[in-house]
């Protein structure tokens, strides 16, 4: 057991760190053309697809030097390590086990330079985020695939020019998680209508996706017909430490001690009282402790284990932590909480997080099912 | 001793429920909510041909000589359906008049509160976000026998729909140097500003006062009431946010139990899983607490007033509480629905962060019950 | 609305407090005759059983009058009203309801008197606390039932000289909840064996009791054959506002008061604390909730309201505020809860409270599949 | 970077896991415990040929010259299944003396309780239960070059059953004024009492110490060693109990897992409700995070010394809340049985009360790590 970084990473860090203080300006001082010369840097450095193979234009970067990538960039407040979150996050991986050489060599340019913008169809009306599940009819015909159906919560569905889309190819399969395929299908074909869904704070990021008659050719299928579920599941399997569920809490939790510092409770500041110390603590230590599940499953990870159920723990202890912290804040702010501002919007929009990565429910399920091997209910 | 409602009052409760389910159902709460001013002038004035307004006060100024449990059974169901009015504001302004006014005061100001052609409402807290008299900064300069008032009231409840301000000030340093004034919206360095929020079904603004002019007739009562007025009309505050917020859990409760009877996966219902079906129970045990603390703590103000102030700051620490868990399994239970705009839970979950923040939420009450009793 | 007592009731409340300053000695004055004499002396008064009708023995008390006389009982740290708590609460309204003249000759005067001592045989051996699922057999044999099998977590079986016995008299009934009948049976019965159930706190209260070819005359039932359900839910509906519930909350909520104030937290006073002091508030609020609920509840059976679920919210509440009310104890012992004394006893008693009467999940669904009418998992 | 086990690690894990279930499986820790000593001198004796006693100690005195992160693997498993022994307490008090100790201490002292031929303990706390230094009231009289004690130590582990108590006191008000003492159990005026308690595989008890010399031979490190060693120590005994309380909890999640797997309702395992499941994930990912902080918290010890305090307060401080709510949970969810003598979940409730108080509750240590998160 050892916490120390080696030299390499630490001189890995250094460089990072040096490269932020050089390249990223503070938060308030970045204009609309900040973003694409930071993506262009980052490109540069090849830290868009860092922990992805050289021979696929990745930077070969090792899962440690990742997470210390992920971690400064974090502290110091960086956006996201390239544009298209969806496309780098499961339709580079997928292409890189699954692609074609015509697939790859179609896509992964723009993934890396940061031109492409995915989306990903998993979710349908009445399905839930069950991918088994999953009804979207693609039948064949003659050399192409003609789908009727529809997606739903397709994050960004409206600005995305492809969608990573899974359908059903087969409907007698012999199981449910066969018969599944999927199509890399740009969102501009025929046939395809995307209605927009405003969420609770008045934004528009997903969308209900509606497929009509959509023909695809057969050689946008990425992976064997019938083997989706396998090609999903591939991507996922990518970095599964739940790392990176931390990074975002410890960036929160600074702010809300900075929040307590300045804040009163009962006409006293808010830090002689000895319940909001407590609270504040308990969720540093649970975020200490997030921080550090995570390092010990990209151990096993970098040791050969197959990853399973570990992120579970990480987004259970996630989900379990944003809504009590943004109702602290929300009691910090006392009449304040009735207006507008950062943690009103939070505490709004923490649901859409909550929710999203699978709800604490559903990750409860997953634990006691996979982990302590309790029967399904 | 009989803990349960009469008759009429159970007959006030089915009158007011239908004609909120009517009048005003969640699309058209929606309309007025997005709206400039955040009521309907028409409701408004059904409102009080239907007697809401007046409730509470004598019948020789236009009220209806009712008490404030009839009042809770009111704000219960403008609580379920979210129903957006300046009818707590107005009943709040009202009752400071009613309880603390000269005969003159009432004369002038209670006949158009409870005819609805005036709108009230209280200007109590100061910068300093704290609900006790102490926190109360405005001081007033004397002025022969006006005083002067200069200064922001903040969080004041439908500030721009009222017409008069109760403006909590001090003349001293003393618990009873505070007095409240009587301020018309018209009156010359009064004016107004909106609050952004998230919960458009309940305005918020700031009152600036500058070089204002408290004449003697303007002072309410006549003179200065000292610390305890104020505590009295947060107390009223607490109850009534804490009234409406049982209708608000009650709203959040049966929208999440349909939802758990007809969302299906793996073809039963969700309402079967203990992991949904526990928490809605949860939701149900804190109603009717909320009820019991919410019905003792209104009947204390006729039947036992010296335990009004501890059974209000109890009905409302737990109201505070419970409605914001509401909203959040309420939000929760729905899955990804629940977080759009178009689905009501969202409604709903806006207005469980305003009633727990707003006279109080639980900790300053728990604070408050911890004192009262002995600790 | 209207919660002040009426006249006669304040005059019967006074009667009671007066009743108990002449007659109830402090806790350390009470001597092993002490229970003896304080139960002949309500026994005149004819406060045990003091809300069963004249005719049968009782006081003829109303609901109101009765949860007066409990709740100052209570107050004055009085033990029970009367000694046979089973007996009274389950045999004689039951008996009043579906008894016999013989019946009743038999066994109500010792109940009134504190001479019986009754046992009830609910639970079984895999079966839990469903009535619906129970299986010991009765097979009528001439003028006698044969009984065969076992009950378990009998309280007091040990020392009981009846058993309030449900037995399953028909097998092939059309609904589990027929074909349950009641046998009134004494416990020196041939073939009654009982097996003492040591408790968490190292006491002998439970009991597993088999039945081996154990004869008991048809004449003994309770009620019609095959009407068990009835007889015991009629026992159930006797008083069921929930009220009992908060009286013994406001007892513990004072001692927990007590320690506080004589507590030390982080080495200064315990109530300089605000989460100490916002816990202990909460506590007071929910117990007042509970109180209240019970009078609600009360309200609407006096009006004639059936009463059904209700008392499972003060039951539920009960059993989440137990456990958490001796771990802020056993907090403020600080070290001191590692060794004995009475918190310590029952920071593990208090499991045997909470389950006895149906666990917290069990309150759970039957509040959300009767109340709220969600479907049974 | 390697947040793992090494293989000689597993295999140390594997060699203790094997002796304690072979050896002292829970019907042989009931014997124990009910027994008038509370641990077994056989098996105390096999622990110390394993090397257990002396397992972070230098190889010259008898020791295996292992780590805390070693000592976190055996407490571990030793809390798993209930394990009584002085394992902790001498383990503490080697600790003590070879931190602080001088030449001629170390040498008299660590082989003996390297090789268990010598029970120790640490006696730290006075009748006032608080875990800081300033808390320490014994003070000592100066005589010659000696010192003088009187007075008594509560809450001593393993009392009864040690030979030499390593006893905090202090010569003068200011920090610098705290000492440790080596007192011998045979030497003259001291006597112990056992401390009842309901976990019998812990025994506690007092420490009377009556005019007690402390001759400068016994003056640990042959100096005031200053607050600073004390609250070292208690570093190291929570570090040990939340180390010991991962065990506990694993123990209680596997005998409620095979529990909620073997009891059927209405033909179905209870597993199956998520009432059930929900519970046992959450003592899953409790456990999952106790590991981690206690892992980390043991690697501070040699890698980033500064980093402990700070460390070894969130692993107490989540040990005691999840080894509590693991006991309560366990419990509540086996229903009456749980509630019984002879289902082992009685022996595991009692220990989780045990490792919530000792060395630091919860809301010792959060308030710690406030502190040190600059709150």
């Amino acid at each position: 057991m050892d916490f120390d970084f080696t030299e390499k990473e630490q001189a890995f860090r250094a460089e990072v760190k040096q490269f932020i203080a050089d390249n990223l300006p503070p938060p308030e001082q970045r204009d609309e053309n900040f973003e694409q010369q930071w993506h262009a840097k980052l490109g540069e450095k090849k830290w868009i697809g860092f922990s992805w193979p050289r021979e696929h234009g990745g930077g070969g970067g090792t899962l440690i030097e990742q997470f210390i990538l992920k971690e400064e960039m974090s502290k110091a407040m960086a956006p996201d390590l390239g544009s298209d979150f969806m496309g780098l996050t499961w339709v580079g991986p997928a292409l890189i086990r699954h692609g074609t050489e015509e697939q790859k060599k179609e896509f992964m340019p723009d993934l890396l330079n940061c031109r492409s913008s995915w989306c990903t169809g998993y979710s349908e009306p009445d399905v839930g985020s069950d991918l088994g599940s999953l009804k979207l009819r693609a039948v064949r015909d003659g050399d192409d695939y003609v789908i009727n159906g529809s997606k739903i919560w397709t994050t960004k569905a409206h600005v995305a020019k492809y969608i990573f889309l899974t359908v059903r190819t087969n409907p007698e399969a012999e199981s449910r998680y066969r018969g599944i395929s999927v199509l890399l299908t740009p969102m501009n074909t025929p046939g395809i209508e995307v209605r927009p869904i405003v969420n609770i704070v008045g934004l528009h990021h997903f969308n209900q996706v509606f497929f009509t008659d959509v023909r695809v050719p057969v050689s946008a299928r990425l992976g064997a017909e019938g083997e989706g579920w396998k090609v999903v599941m591939g991507a996922l399997a990518n970095e599964r430490s739940g790392i990176s569920e931390s990074t975002g809490m410890e960036r929160h939790l600074e702010k809300l001690k900075d929040l307590a510092r300045k804040s009163f409770k009962g006409g006293k500041p808010a830090l002689e009282d000895a319940e909001v110390r407590r609270k504040i603590a308990r969720f540093e230590t649970q975020i200490a402790a997030m921080r550090l599940n995570g390092l010990r499953n990209l151990t096993k990870q970098i040791k050969g284990a197959q990853p399973s159920s570990e992120t579970s723990v990480n987004k259970l202890l996630r989900g379990k932590l944003e809504i009590p912290m943004s109702d602290l804040a929300m009691g910090l702010l006392g009449n304040e909480a009735t207006g507008m501002g950062e943690w009103q919007h939070d505490s709004f929009n923490f649901h859409g997080t909550v929710i999203g990565g699978g709800s604490p429910n559903i990750q409860r399920n997953i634990i006691a099912e996979r982990v302590l091997g309790l029967p399904k209910d | 001793m009989d803990f349960g409602f009469s008759e009429d009052q159970e007959m006030l409760r089915d009158q007011v429920r239908k004609f909120l389910d009517d009048q005003c159902p969640l699309p058209q709460v929606r309309t007025i909510a997005a709206g400039p001013q955040g009521y309907s002038p028409d409701l408004w004035k059904q409102l009080s041909e239907l007697g809401w307004l007046g409730l509470t006060l004598p019948e020789e100024y236009g009220g209806v000589g009712l008490d404030w449990v009839d009042l809770v059974i009111i704000l219960e169901e403008t609580g379920r359906t979210l129903f957006p009015s300046p009818l707590v504001s107005t009943t709040l302004a009202a009752t400071a008049i009613n309880a603390y006014g000269t005969a003159a005061q009432r004369q002038q100001w209670l006949p158009g509160l409870a005819s609805g052609s005036h709108i009230g409402t209280l200007a109590l807290l100061d910068e300093i976000d704290f609900l006790s008299p102490e926190a109360i900064r405005m001081t007033a300069t004397s002025s022969g026998d006006s005083y002067r008032l200069s200064g922001q009231k903040r969080f004041v409840q439908d500030a721009s729909a009222a017409d008069v301000f109760i403006v909590a000030f001090r003349s001293g340093a003393a618990d009873s140097d505070i007095g409240l004034a009587i301020v018309p919206a018209q009156q010359s360095g009064v004016s107004v500003e909106d609050t952004p929020g998230w919960d458009r079904t309940k305005r918020t603004g700031v009152l600036t006062l500058e070089d204002v002019e408290i004449s003697p007739d303007a002072l309410l009562g006549g003179t200065m009431l000292g610390a305890h007025a104020v505590e009295t009309l947060v107390d009223r505050g607490a109850l009534a946010v804490a009234a409406e917020a049982i209708g608000v859990c009650e709203g959040i409760l049966s929208l999440t139990s349909q939802y758990a009877l007809d969302r299906k996966q793996f073809g039963s219902p969700i309402g079967r899983y203990q992991g949904v079906k526990h928490p809605l129970a949860e939701m149900y045990v804190d109603i009717e607490c909320m009820k019991s603390l919410v019905y003792y703590a209104a009947w204390t103000l006729q039947g036992e007033p010296d335990e009004a102030p501890a059974a209000i700051a109890k009905a409302k620490a737990y109201a505070s509480e419970s409605v914001c868990s509401a909203g959040v399994n309420g939000v929760q239970l729905h899955g990804a629905i629940g977080y759009t705009d178009e689905y009501d839970m969202q409604l709903f979950i806006k207005r469980s962060k305003w009633s727990r923040a707003t006279y109080g939420d639980e900790d300053f009450h728990y604070d408050r019950v911890a004192t009262f009793g002995g600790l």
